[in-house]
């Protein structure tokens, strides 16, 4: 910053210096292209402009190789770049496995985000620093997006599904938190600050917070409350999957296919129970659709993986 | 403007109403839709000021949230589907494309007028909207938003942009086939001038595109009016489906909007330099697959919306290869200049200008393709930057050069030179004034489509505030000189720029139906370097005259 | 006259196709109902192409072509992701 | 003029390939309208192939396999049409046309009944109307029936205006020439011929899937 005037956003995440590498080597190459360009139209026109004494007779056909070698020069100097970019990307689908996972829910005009320890807050997000971080992202009415510019992150909140993003906060600070998808009336108000804390300093935050009650012990009060129990416990009559465990487990399903139990099956099996079923059981699980919210279901998802005993956070198969 | 000169060409052909609005000439439906559509251009333009002004403090002061959200959303609406896409395609491109192949007139000419009315017919749907309270989903609809949430005339809106979308599809059938069947003898595929291939390509687009964005748009109607949930995720609908087949139509339609202008710029800089274009195949042939290839990276809309990882590298790598075919004509262009003997006429300058602002919008576009950094920018002001300088900065600037360029084949008259530059330079200057600190903004995060903003992002909206001003400046000069020039602007000779092309062998303006005799092509277009007339202001007369 | 006659065979066999569809829904075939349901659609199309609208000459073939590759890219890239 | 409707062509032949060429082209176009409806279609029953499967068995079956019939039937008299036109036999083209058009109300009215027998047992989703489906699933029923009557109604809407048309072909008949009989035989031939194609699409998809 100069004279208060944002010139580069501040690099605030592990991944933001990797980006940012990308994004000046872009930037080196555009500038050198575009000037070179520009001078080479402001030459020409100068030079060649009506009147001028310049020598203008010779070569006046296209020549073959200067066109072919800007072609495959272009191409390369492409897929140089694809890769570069496509490298990067796929990390973010790949989340440290001791990551802390922290829930946000995105609502019309406001984000929730719960701690693992059950701590809620509205618009304000309180991470410890140089620890991985994963919030998983729902939405309960239109899309959302999950935005913090100085770590380079940004991911849609979109109604029906999870999405996840991760991100390892580099400096304490307090960086801003947009939502960066148009989503109605009040698009510019939602959003607030991710706070970046020294452990320490997030321990006693968390303390003082209050012993909320933690996602998974809300969930599995849900699970009660909604009679999941009474088909998934261990002494029930009606046949259904033990979910012990169940988190990131390959599940047989009786059209001779296996998935891995990740978020997206659970979430499909509570909503939409018919869709894949496990081999060996009736097709007799009802929806849920309609019948619990999006916070209901976060919590009923972190009982789930709280039943596994290494829970690989947001991991894919 | 009838007059005893004006006899025995179109312009003479009755000046009524009814001898307007009834004409199934080709020259005169372009004159329709050329009114209509500077209208648009103003009214959208005028939202677009507005919100800069808005934006010139961080606070929300000048307008509520829901009147700043009604207008970027109609400015949207209004600037892509009212003006861009049929912008030079409806205008110069329905006067010139049947001058320029040497035909009479579209192979349709009732279906070209019908294409006017069905313009008109639904954008007064959209003008409705627009006056009944307006619509807060973005130009983009995305559900749900726009079928579960939004309180604006939505469907009303939605339903005007599906009409006019008939109206596009009929202008690109009328295309195709005009030139598919109608070109003169002897006007082979590849002595087509540039212009005629791109609007074929636009074409292409248009007519195998739009269907999928009328497709989507039903589904949108019939969900808010109909109840029935195509994309209510609490019946399972997909919201990212939309997504997927709004971008279908909305990427290529990007390229409905550049395409043309590429066309005309392929015309404007060999006259001015007088040079034949550099690679000519190579760029009808680039302008081909950019219609094509087009179609295969809309998923880069959507890299952070919760597609698959998969899916966005698959995307980012298609939409790299994009890039290539634009990066051959810029190379082409710039080598046209080269042993030419410019001149520096307001087409020219426009033309320049639009070379600029095209290489600088597309480079930006480089940074969207690489899929870390569009994590970044997504969705901020870089990516406002990026198509406003293509869409603006290169289409916008390229109807102006087209505009200046046959602006005596149109009317007749000549335009003031001396205004034209100042008006071009004005423009180039508002331009990048107002669209540069945008790049900066995005960068530093500023998301887009924001009524207030942090402090700290004021610096830039200022100087973007100050730009916009500028640049309205720059658009409504030549609304008044053109228009003056219309009325008591020197006639003009047939031929004022020495143009190869077969429009310019017409009288200023053309007769009722083109040509009094079938013209017949014996050169490739551009041939400015004819034996014999390398240092030569080309002329057909002249050539006449030698022979 | 030939052309009648040719027009009657292809109406017939739309006729046939149209109850061969029908009569294998009652037949269970697993995935593969799917995929011959659809298959004796697109034979019942290229008849009606082919014998009714007269699909020849390069232009219309041109266009159907188009038509055909851009739908399979609508198709296969939005597939993709899923 | 030399017997063309556009000033553009020189002598008929080159305006009926031109007529025909713009047809297929809008015919291609078309088809990317219907094509993309298809894939709501096809992601939808993707997501939910049984739910989709369960809720087509409500559909009547007997009803969708007469009016593919009568289409089909409407394509030959159609097809009939063309070629008597072709052969210049005016009258007869004129009976086929009218054939055409008839079977194209016939479809109408079979699939206003079948609508009417959904509406009547709870199963449109529109306007609000009380959605009751007593099969498993009833939240994905609904998305099936919604997409039912969406691609249903837009394949209707297509033929309404293909009778449309017809019937003003043959309102206009007397003060058109031969020439002009001709392409607009041609022209909505290749049409209704289209619309009868979406149909055969439409009707495995909907009606029988998984049966």
């Amino acid at each position: 910053m100069s004279f208060g005037v944002p010139f580069f956003p501040h690099e605030a995440s592990s991944e933001a210096g990797y980006v940012d590498a990308l994004f000046y080597t872009l930037l080196v190459f555009s500038a050198v292209l575009g000037l070179t360009l520009t001078g080479l139209v402001v030459g020409y026109a100068v030079k060649y402009r009506v009147g001028s004494k310049a020598d203008r007779t010779g070569q006046r056909s296209r020549t073959m190789w200067l066109e072919m070698s800007w072609t495959v020069a272009s191409l390369i100097i492409a897929f140089i770049f694809f890769g570069w970019g496509a490298v990067l990307f796929v990390r973010r689908d790949h989340p440290p496995a001791d990551a802390l996972e922290i829930t946000g829910l995105g609502k019309q005009w406001m984000w929730e985000f719960k701690q693992p320890g059950g701590q809620r807050e509205i618009n304000e997000l309180h991470v410890p620093v140089d620890k991985p971080v994963v919030v998983s992202l729902a939405s309960q009415d239109v899309i959302h997006s999950f935005y913090v510019p100085a770590f380079r992150i940004k991911q849609d909140a979109v109604p029906g599904r999870t999405t996840h993003v991760w991100f390892i906060a580099t400096e304490p600070g307090r960086y801003h938190l947009f939502c960066a998808q148009y989503c109605g009336t009040q698009h510019s108000e939602m959003g607030g600050w991710v706070t970046v804390m020294a452990p320490e300093q997030y321990a006693a935050w968390l303390n003082s917070q209050g012993e909320g009650e933690t996602l998974a012990a809300g969930g599995e009060k849900l699970f009660r409350a909604l009679g999941c129990s009474g088909c998934h416990g261990a002494s029930s009559k009606v046949r259904a999957p033990s979910l012990d465990g169940i988190f990131g487990r390959p599940v047989a399903l009786d059209n001779q296919q296996t998935v891995i139990a990740d978020e997206r099956y659970l979430r499909d099996s509570i909503l939409n129970p018919k869709k894949e079923i496990a081999a060996g059981y009736e097709p007799v699980m009802p929806s849920f659709d309609g019948l619990i919210d999006e916070g209901e279901l976060q919590m009923l998802l972190a009982y789930l993986k709280s039943l596994s005993p290494q829970p690989t956070a947001g991991a894919k198969p | 403007m009838t007059n005893a000169a004006m006899q025995g060409t179109y312009l003479g052909q009755g000046s009524g109403l009814r001898a307007w609005l009834l004409s199934t000439d080709h020259k005169r439906v372009a004159w329709l839709y050329l009114i209509s559509l500077t209208a648009f251009f103003f009214l959208g333009g005028a939202m677009a000021v507005l919100m800069r002004i808005e934006l010139a403090t961080p606070a929300g002061d000048l307008v509520s949230d829901d009147v700043y959200n009604r207008l970027f959303s109609l400015h949207g609406i209004i600037m892509v589907w009212f003006f861009l896409v049929p912008s030079i395609p409806a205008t110069m491109g329905n006067f010139l494309l049947p001058l320029m192949i040497g035909a009479r007139d579209l192979a349709f000419p009732r279906l070209n007028l019908a294409s006017w009315y069905v313009f008109i017919f639904g954008s007064l749907f959209a003008l409705f909207a627009v006056v009944a309270g307006g619509v807060d989903t973005g130009w983009t609809f995305y559900t749900p938003l726009s079928t579960l949430y939004a309180n604006g005339f939505v469907s009303t809106a939605a339903f005007g942009v599906f009409v006019v979308g008939f109206s596009t599809i009929m202008t690109g059938i009328n295309f195709i086939v005009t030139v598919h069947t109608l070109r003169a003898p002897g006007l082979t595929w590849f002595r087509l001038p540039i212009f005629v291939w791109t609007l074929y390509a636009t074409s292409l687009v248009m007519v195998l595109a739009t269907p999928v964005l009328a497709a989507s748009l039903i589904l949108i109607v019939l969900e808010r009016v109909f109840g029935i949930g195509i994309f209510n995720p609490d019946l399972g609908g997909d919201p990212l489906l939309f997504q997927h087949l709004f971008w279908f139509y909305s990427h290529p339609a990007v390229y409905i909007m550049i395409l043309p202008g590429m066309g005309v710029v392929s015309e404007v800089l060999p006259c001015f330099s007088r040079r034949p274009l550099f690679g000519y195949k190579a760029v009808a042939m680039s302008s081909m697959a950019i219609a094509v290839f087009g179609f295969l990276v809309w998923g880069h809309h959507m890299f952070v919306s919760g597609q698959s990882a998969y899916a966005g590298v698959v995307f980012s790598f298609l939409s790299f290869c994009v890039a290539i075919p634009s990066a051959i004509k810029v190379f082409n262009w710039s080598l046209t200049l080269r042993k030419g003997e410019i001149s520096f006429e307001t087409p020219m300058l426009y033309a320049l200008f639009f070379l600029g602002l095209f290489t600088f919008g597309g480079l930006a576009g480089l940074f969207l393709a690489a899929l870390a950094v569009d994590v970044h920018v997504h969705d901020t002001y870089f990516v406002i930057a990026h198509f406003h300088y293509i869409m603006v900065g290169g289409m916008v600037t390229a109807y102006m050069a087209g505009l200046h360029f046959w602006w005596s084949k149109l009317t007749g008259r000549m335009y003031s030179e001396t205004a034209g530059r100042i008006a071009a330079t004005v423009t180039f200057v508002g331009f990048n004034l107002t669209f540069f600190p945008q790049y900066m903004l995005g960068f530093n995060g500023m998301p887009r489509r924001y009524h207030t903003y942090p402090p700290e992002f004021q610096f830039w909206n200022v100087l973007s505030s100050a730009g916009a001003v500028v640049l309205a400046i720059g658009y409504l000069m030549p609304l008044f000189y053109l228009g003056w020039s219309l009325f008591r602007g020197a006639r003009a000779p047939d031929n004022p720029w020495n143009a190869t092309g077969l429009e310019w062998q017409t009288s200023s303006p053309p007769p009722p139906h083109n040509f009094e005799t079938m013209p017949v092509v014996t050169r490739p277009a551009y041939a400015y370097d004819m034996k014999g007339l390398e240092h030569e202001r080309f002329s057909p007369h002249r050539e006449e005259a030698a022979r | 006259m030939s052309e009648l006659r040719k027009l009657t065979f292809g109406y017939l066999g739309l006729l046939a196709l149209l109850a061969l569809t029908v009569g294998s829904s009652f037949v269970a075939l697993g995935g593969f109902n799917v995929a011959l349901n659809l298959a004796i659609a697109a034979a019942k199309a290229i008849l009606i192409a082919m014998l009714f609208m007269h699909l020849t000459g390069t232009l219309p073939r041109l266009a159907v072509a188009a038509a055909g590759l851009w739908l399979v890219i609508l198709f296969g890239l939005t597939l993709i992701g899923r | 003029m030399s017997g063309t409707e556009s000033v553009a062509f020189d002598t008929p032949q080159r305006e009926r390939r031109a007529d025909t060429f713009a047809m297929w082209v809008f015919i291609g176009s078309e088809a990317m309208l219907f094509g993309a409806i298809f894939l709501v279609f096809l992601v939808a029953h993707i997501d939910f192939g049984p739910a989709f499967a369960a809720a087509s068995k409500r559909l009547s079956l007997p009803l969708g396999t007469l009016n593919t019939a009568v289409l089909i039937t409407s394509s030959f008299t159609m097809a009939l049409a063309h070629m008597l036109a072709l052969h210049r036999r005016w009258r007869p083209t004129i009976w086929a046309l009218v054939a055409t058009a008839a079977l194209g109300v016939c479809f109408l009215i079979v699939k206003g009944i079948e609508y009417g027998k959904e509406i009547s047992e709870g199963l449109a989703p529109l306007l609000g109307l009380p959605f009751r489906y007593a099969g498993p699933d009833p939240v994905h029923a609904e998305f099936f029936f919604g997409l039912y009557f969406t691609m249903t109604s837009l394949h209707a809407l297509h033929l309404i205006g293909g009778i449309v048309v017809i019937a003003g072909m043959i309102a206009l008949w007397r003060p058109s020439g031969p020439a002009n009989r001709l392409r607009r035989v041609v022209a909505v031939g290749l049409y209704w011929h289209f619309v009868d194609i979406i149909w055969v699409f439409m009707f495995p998809v909907l009606y029988l899937i998984n049966r």
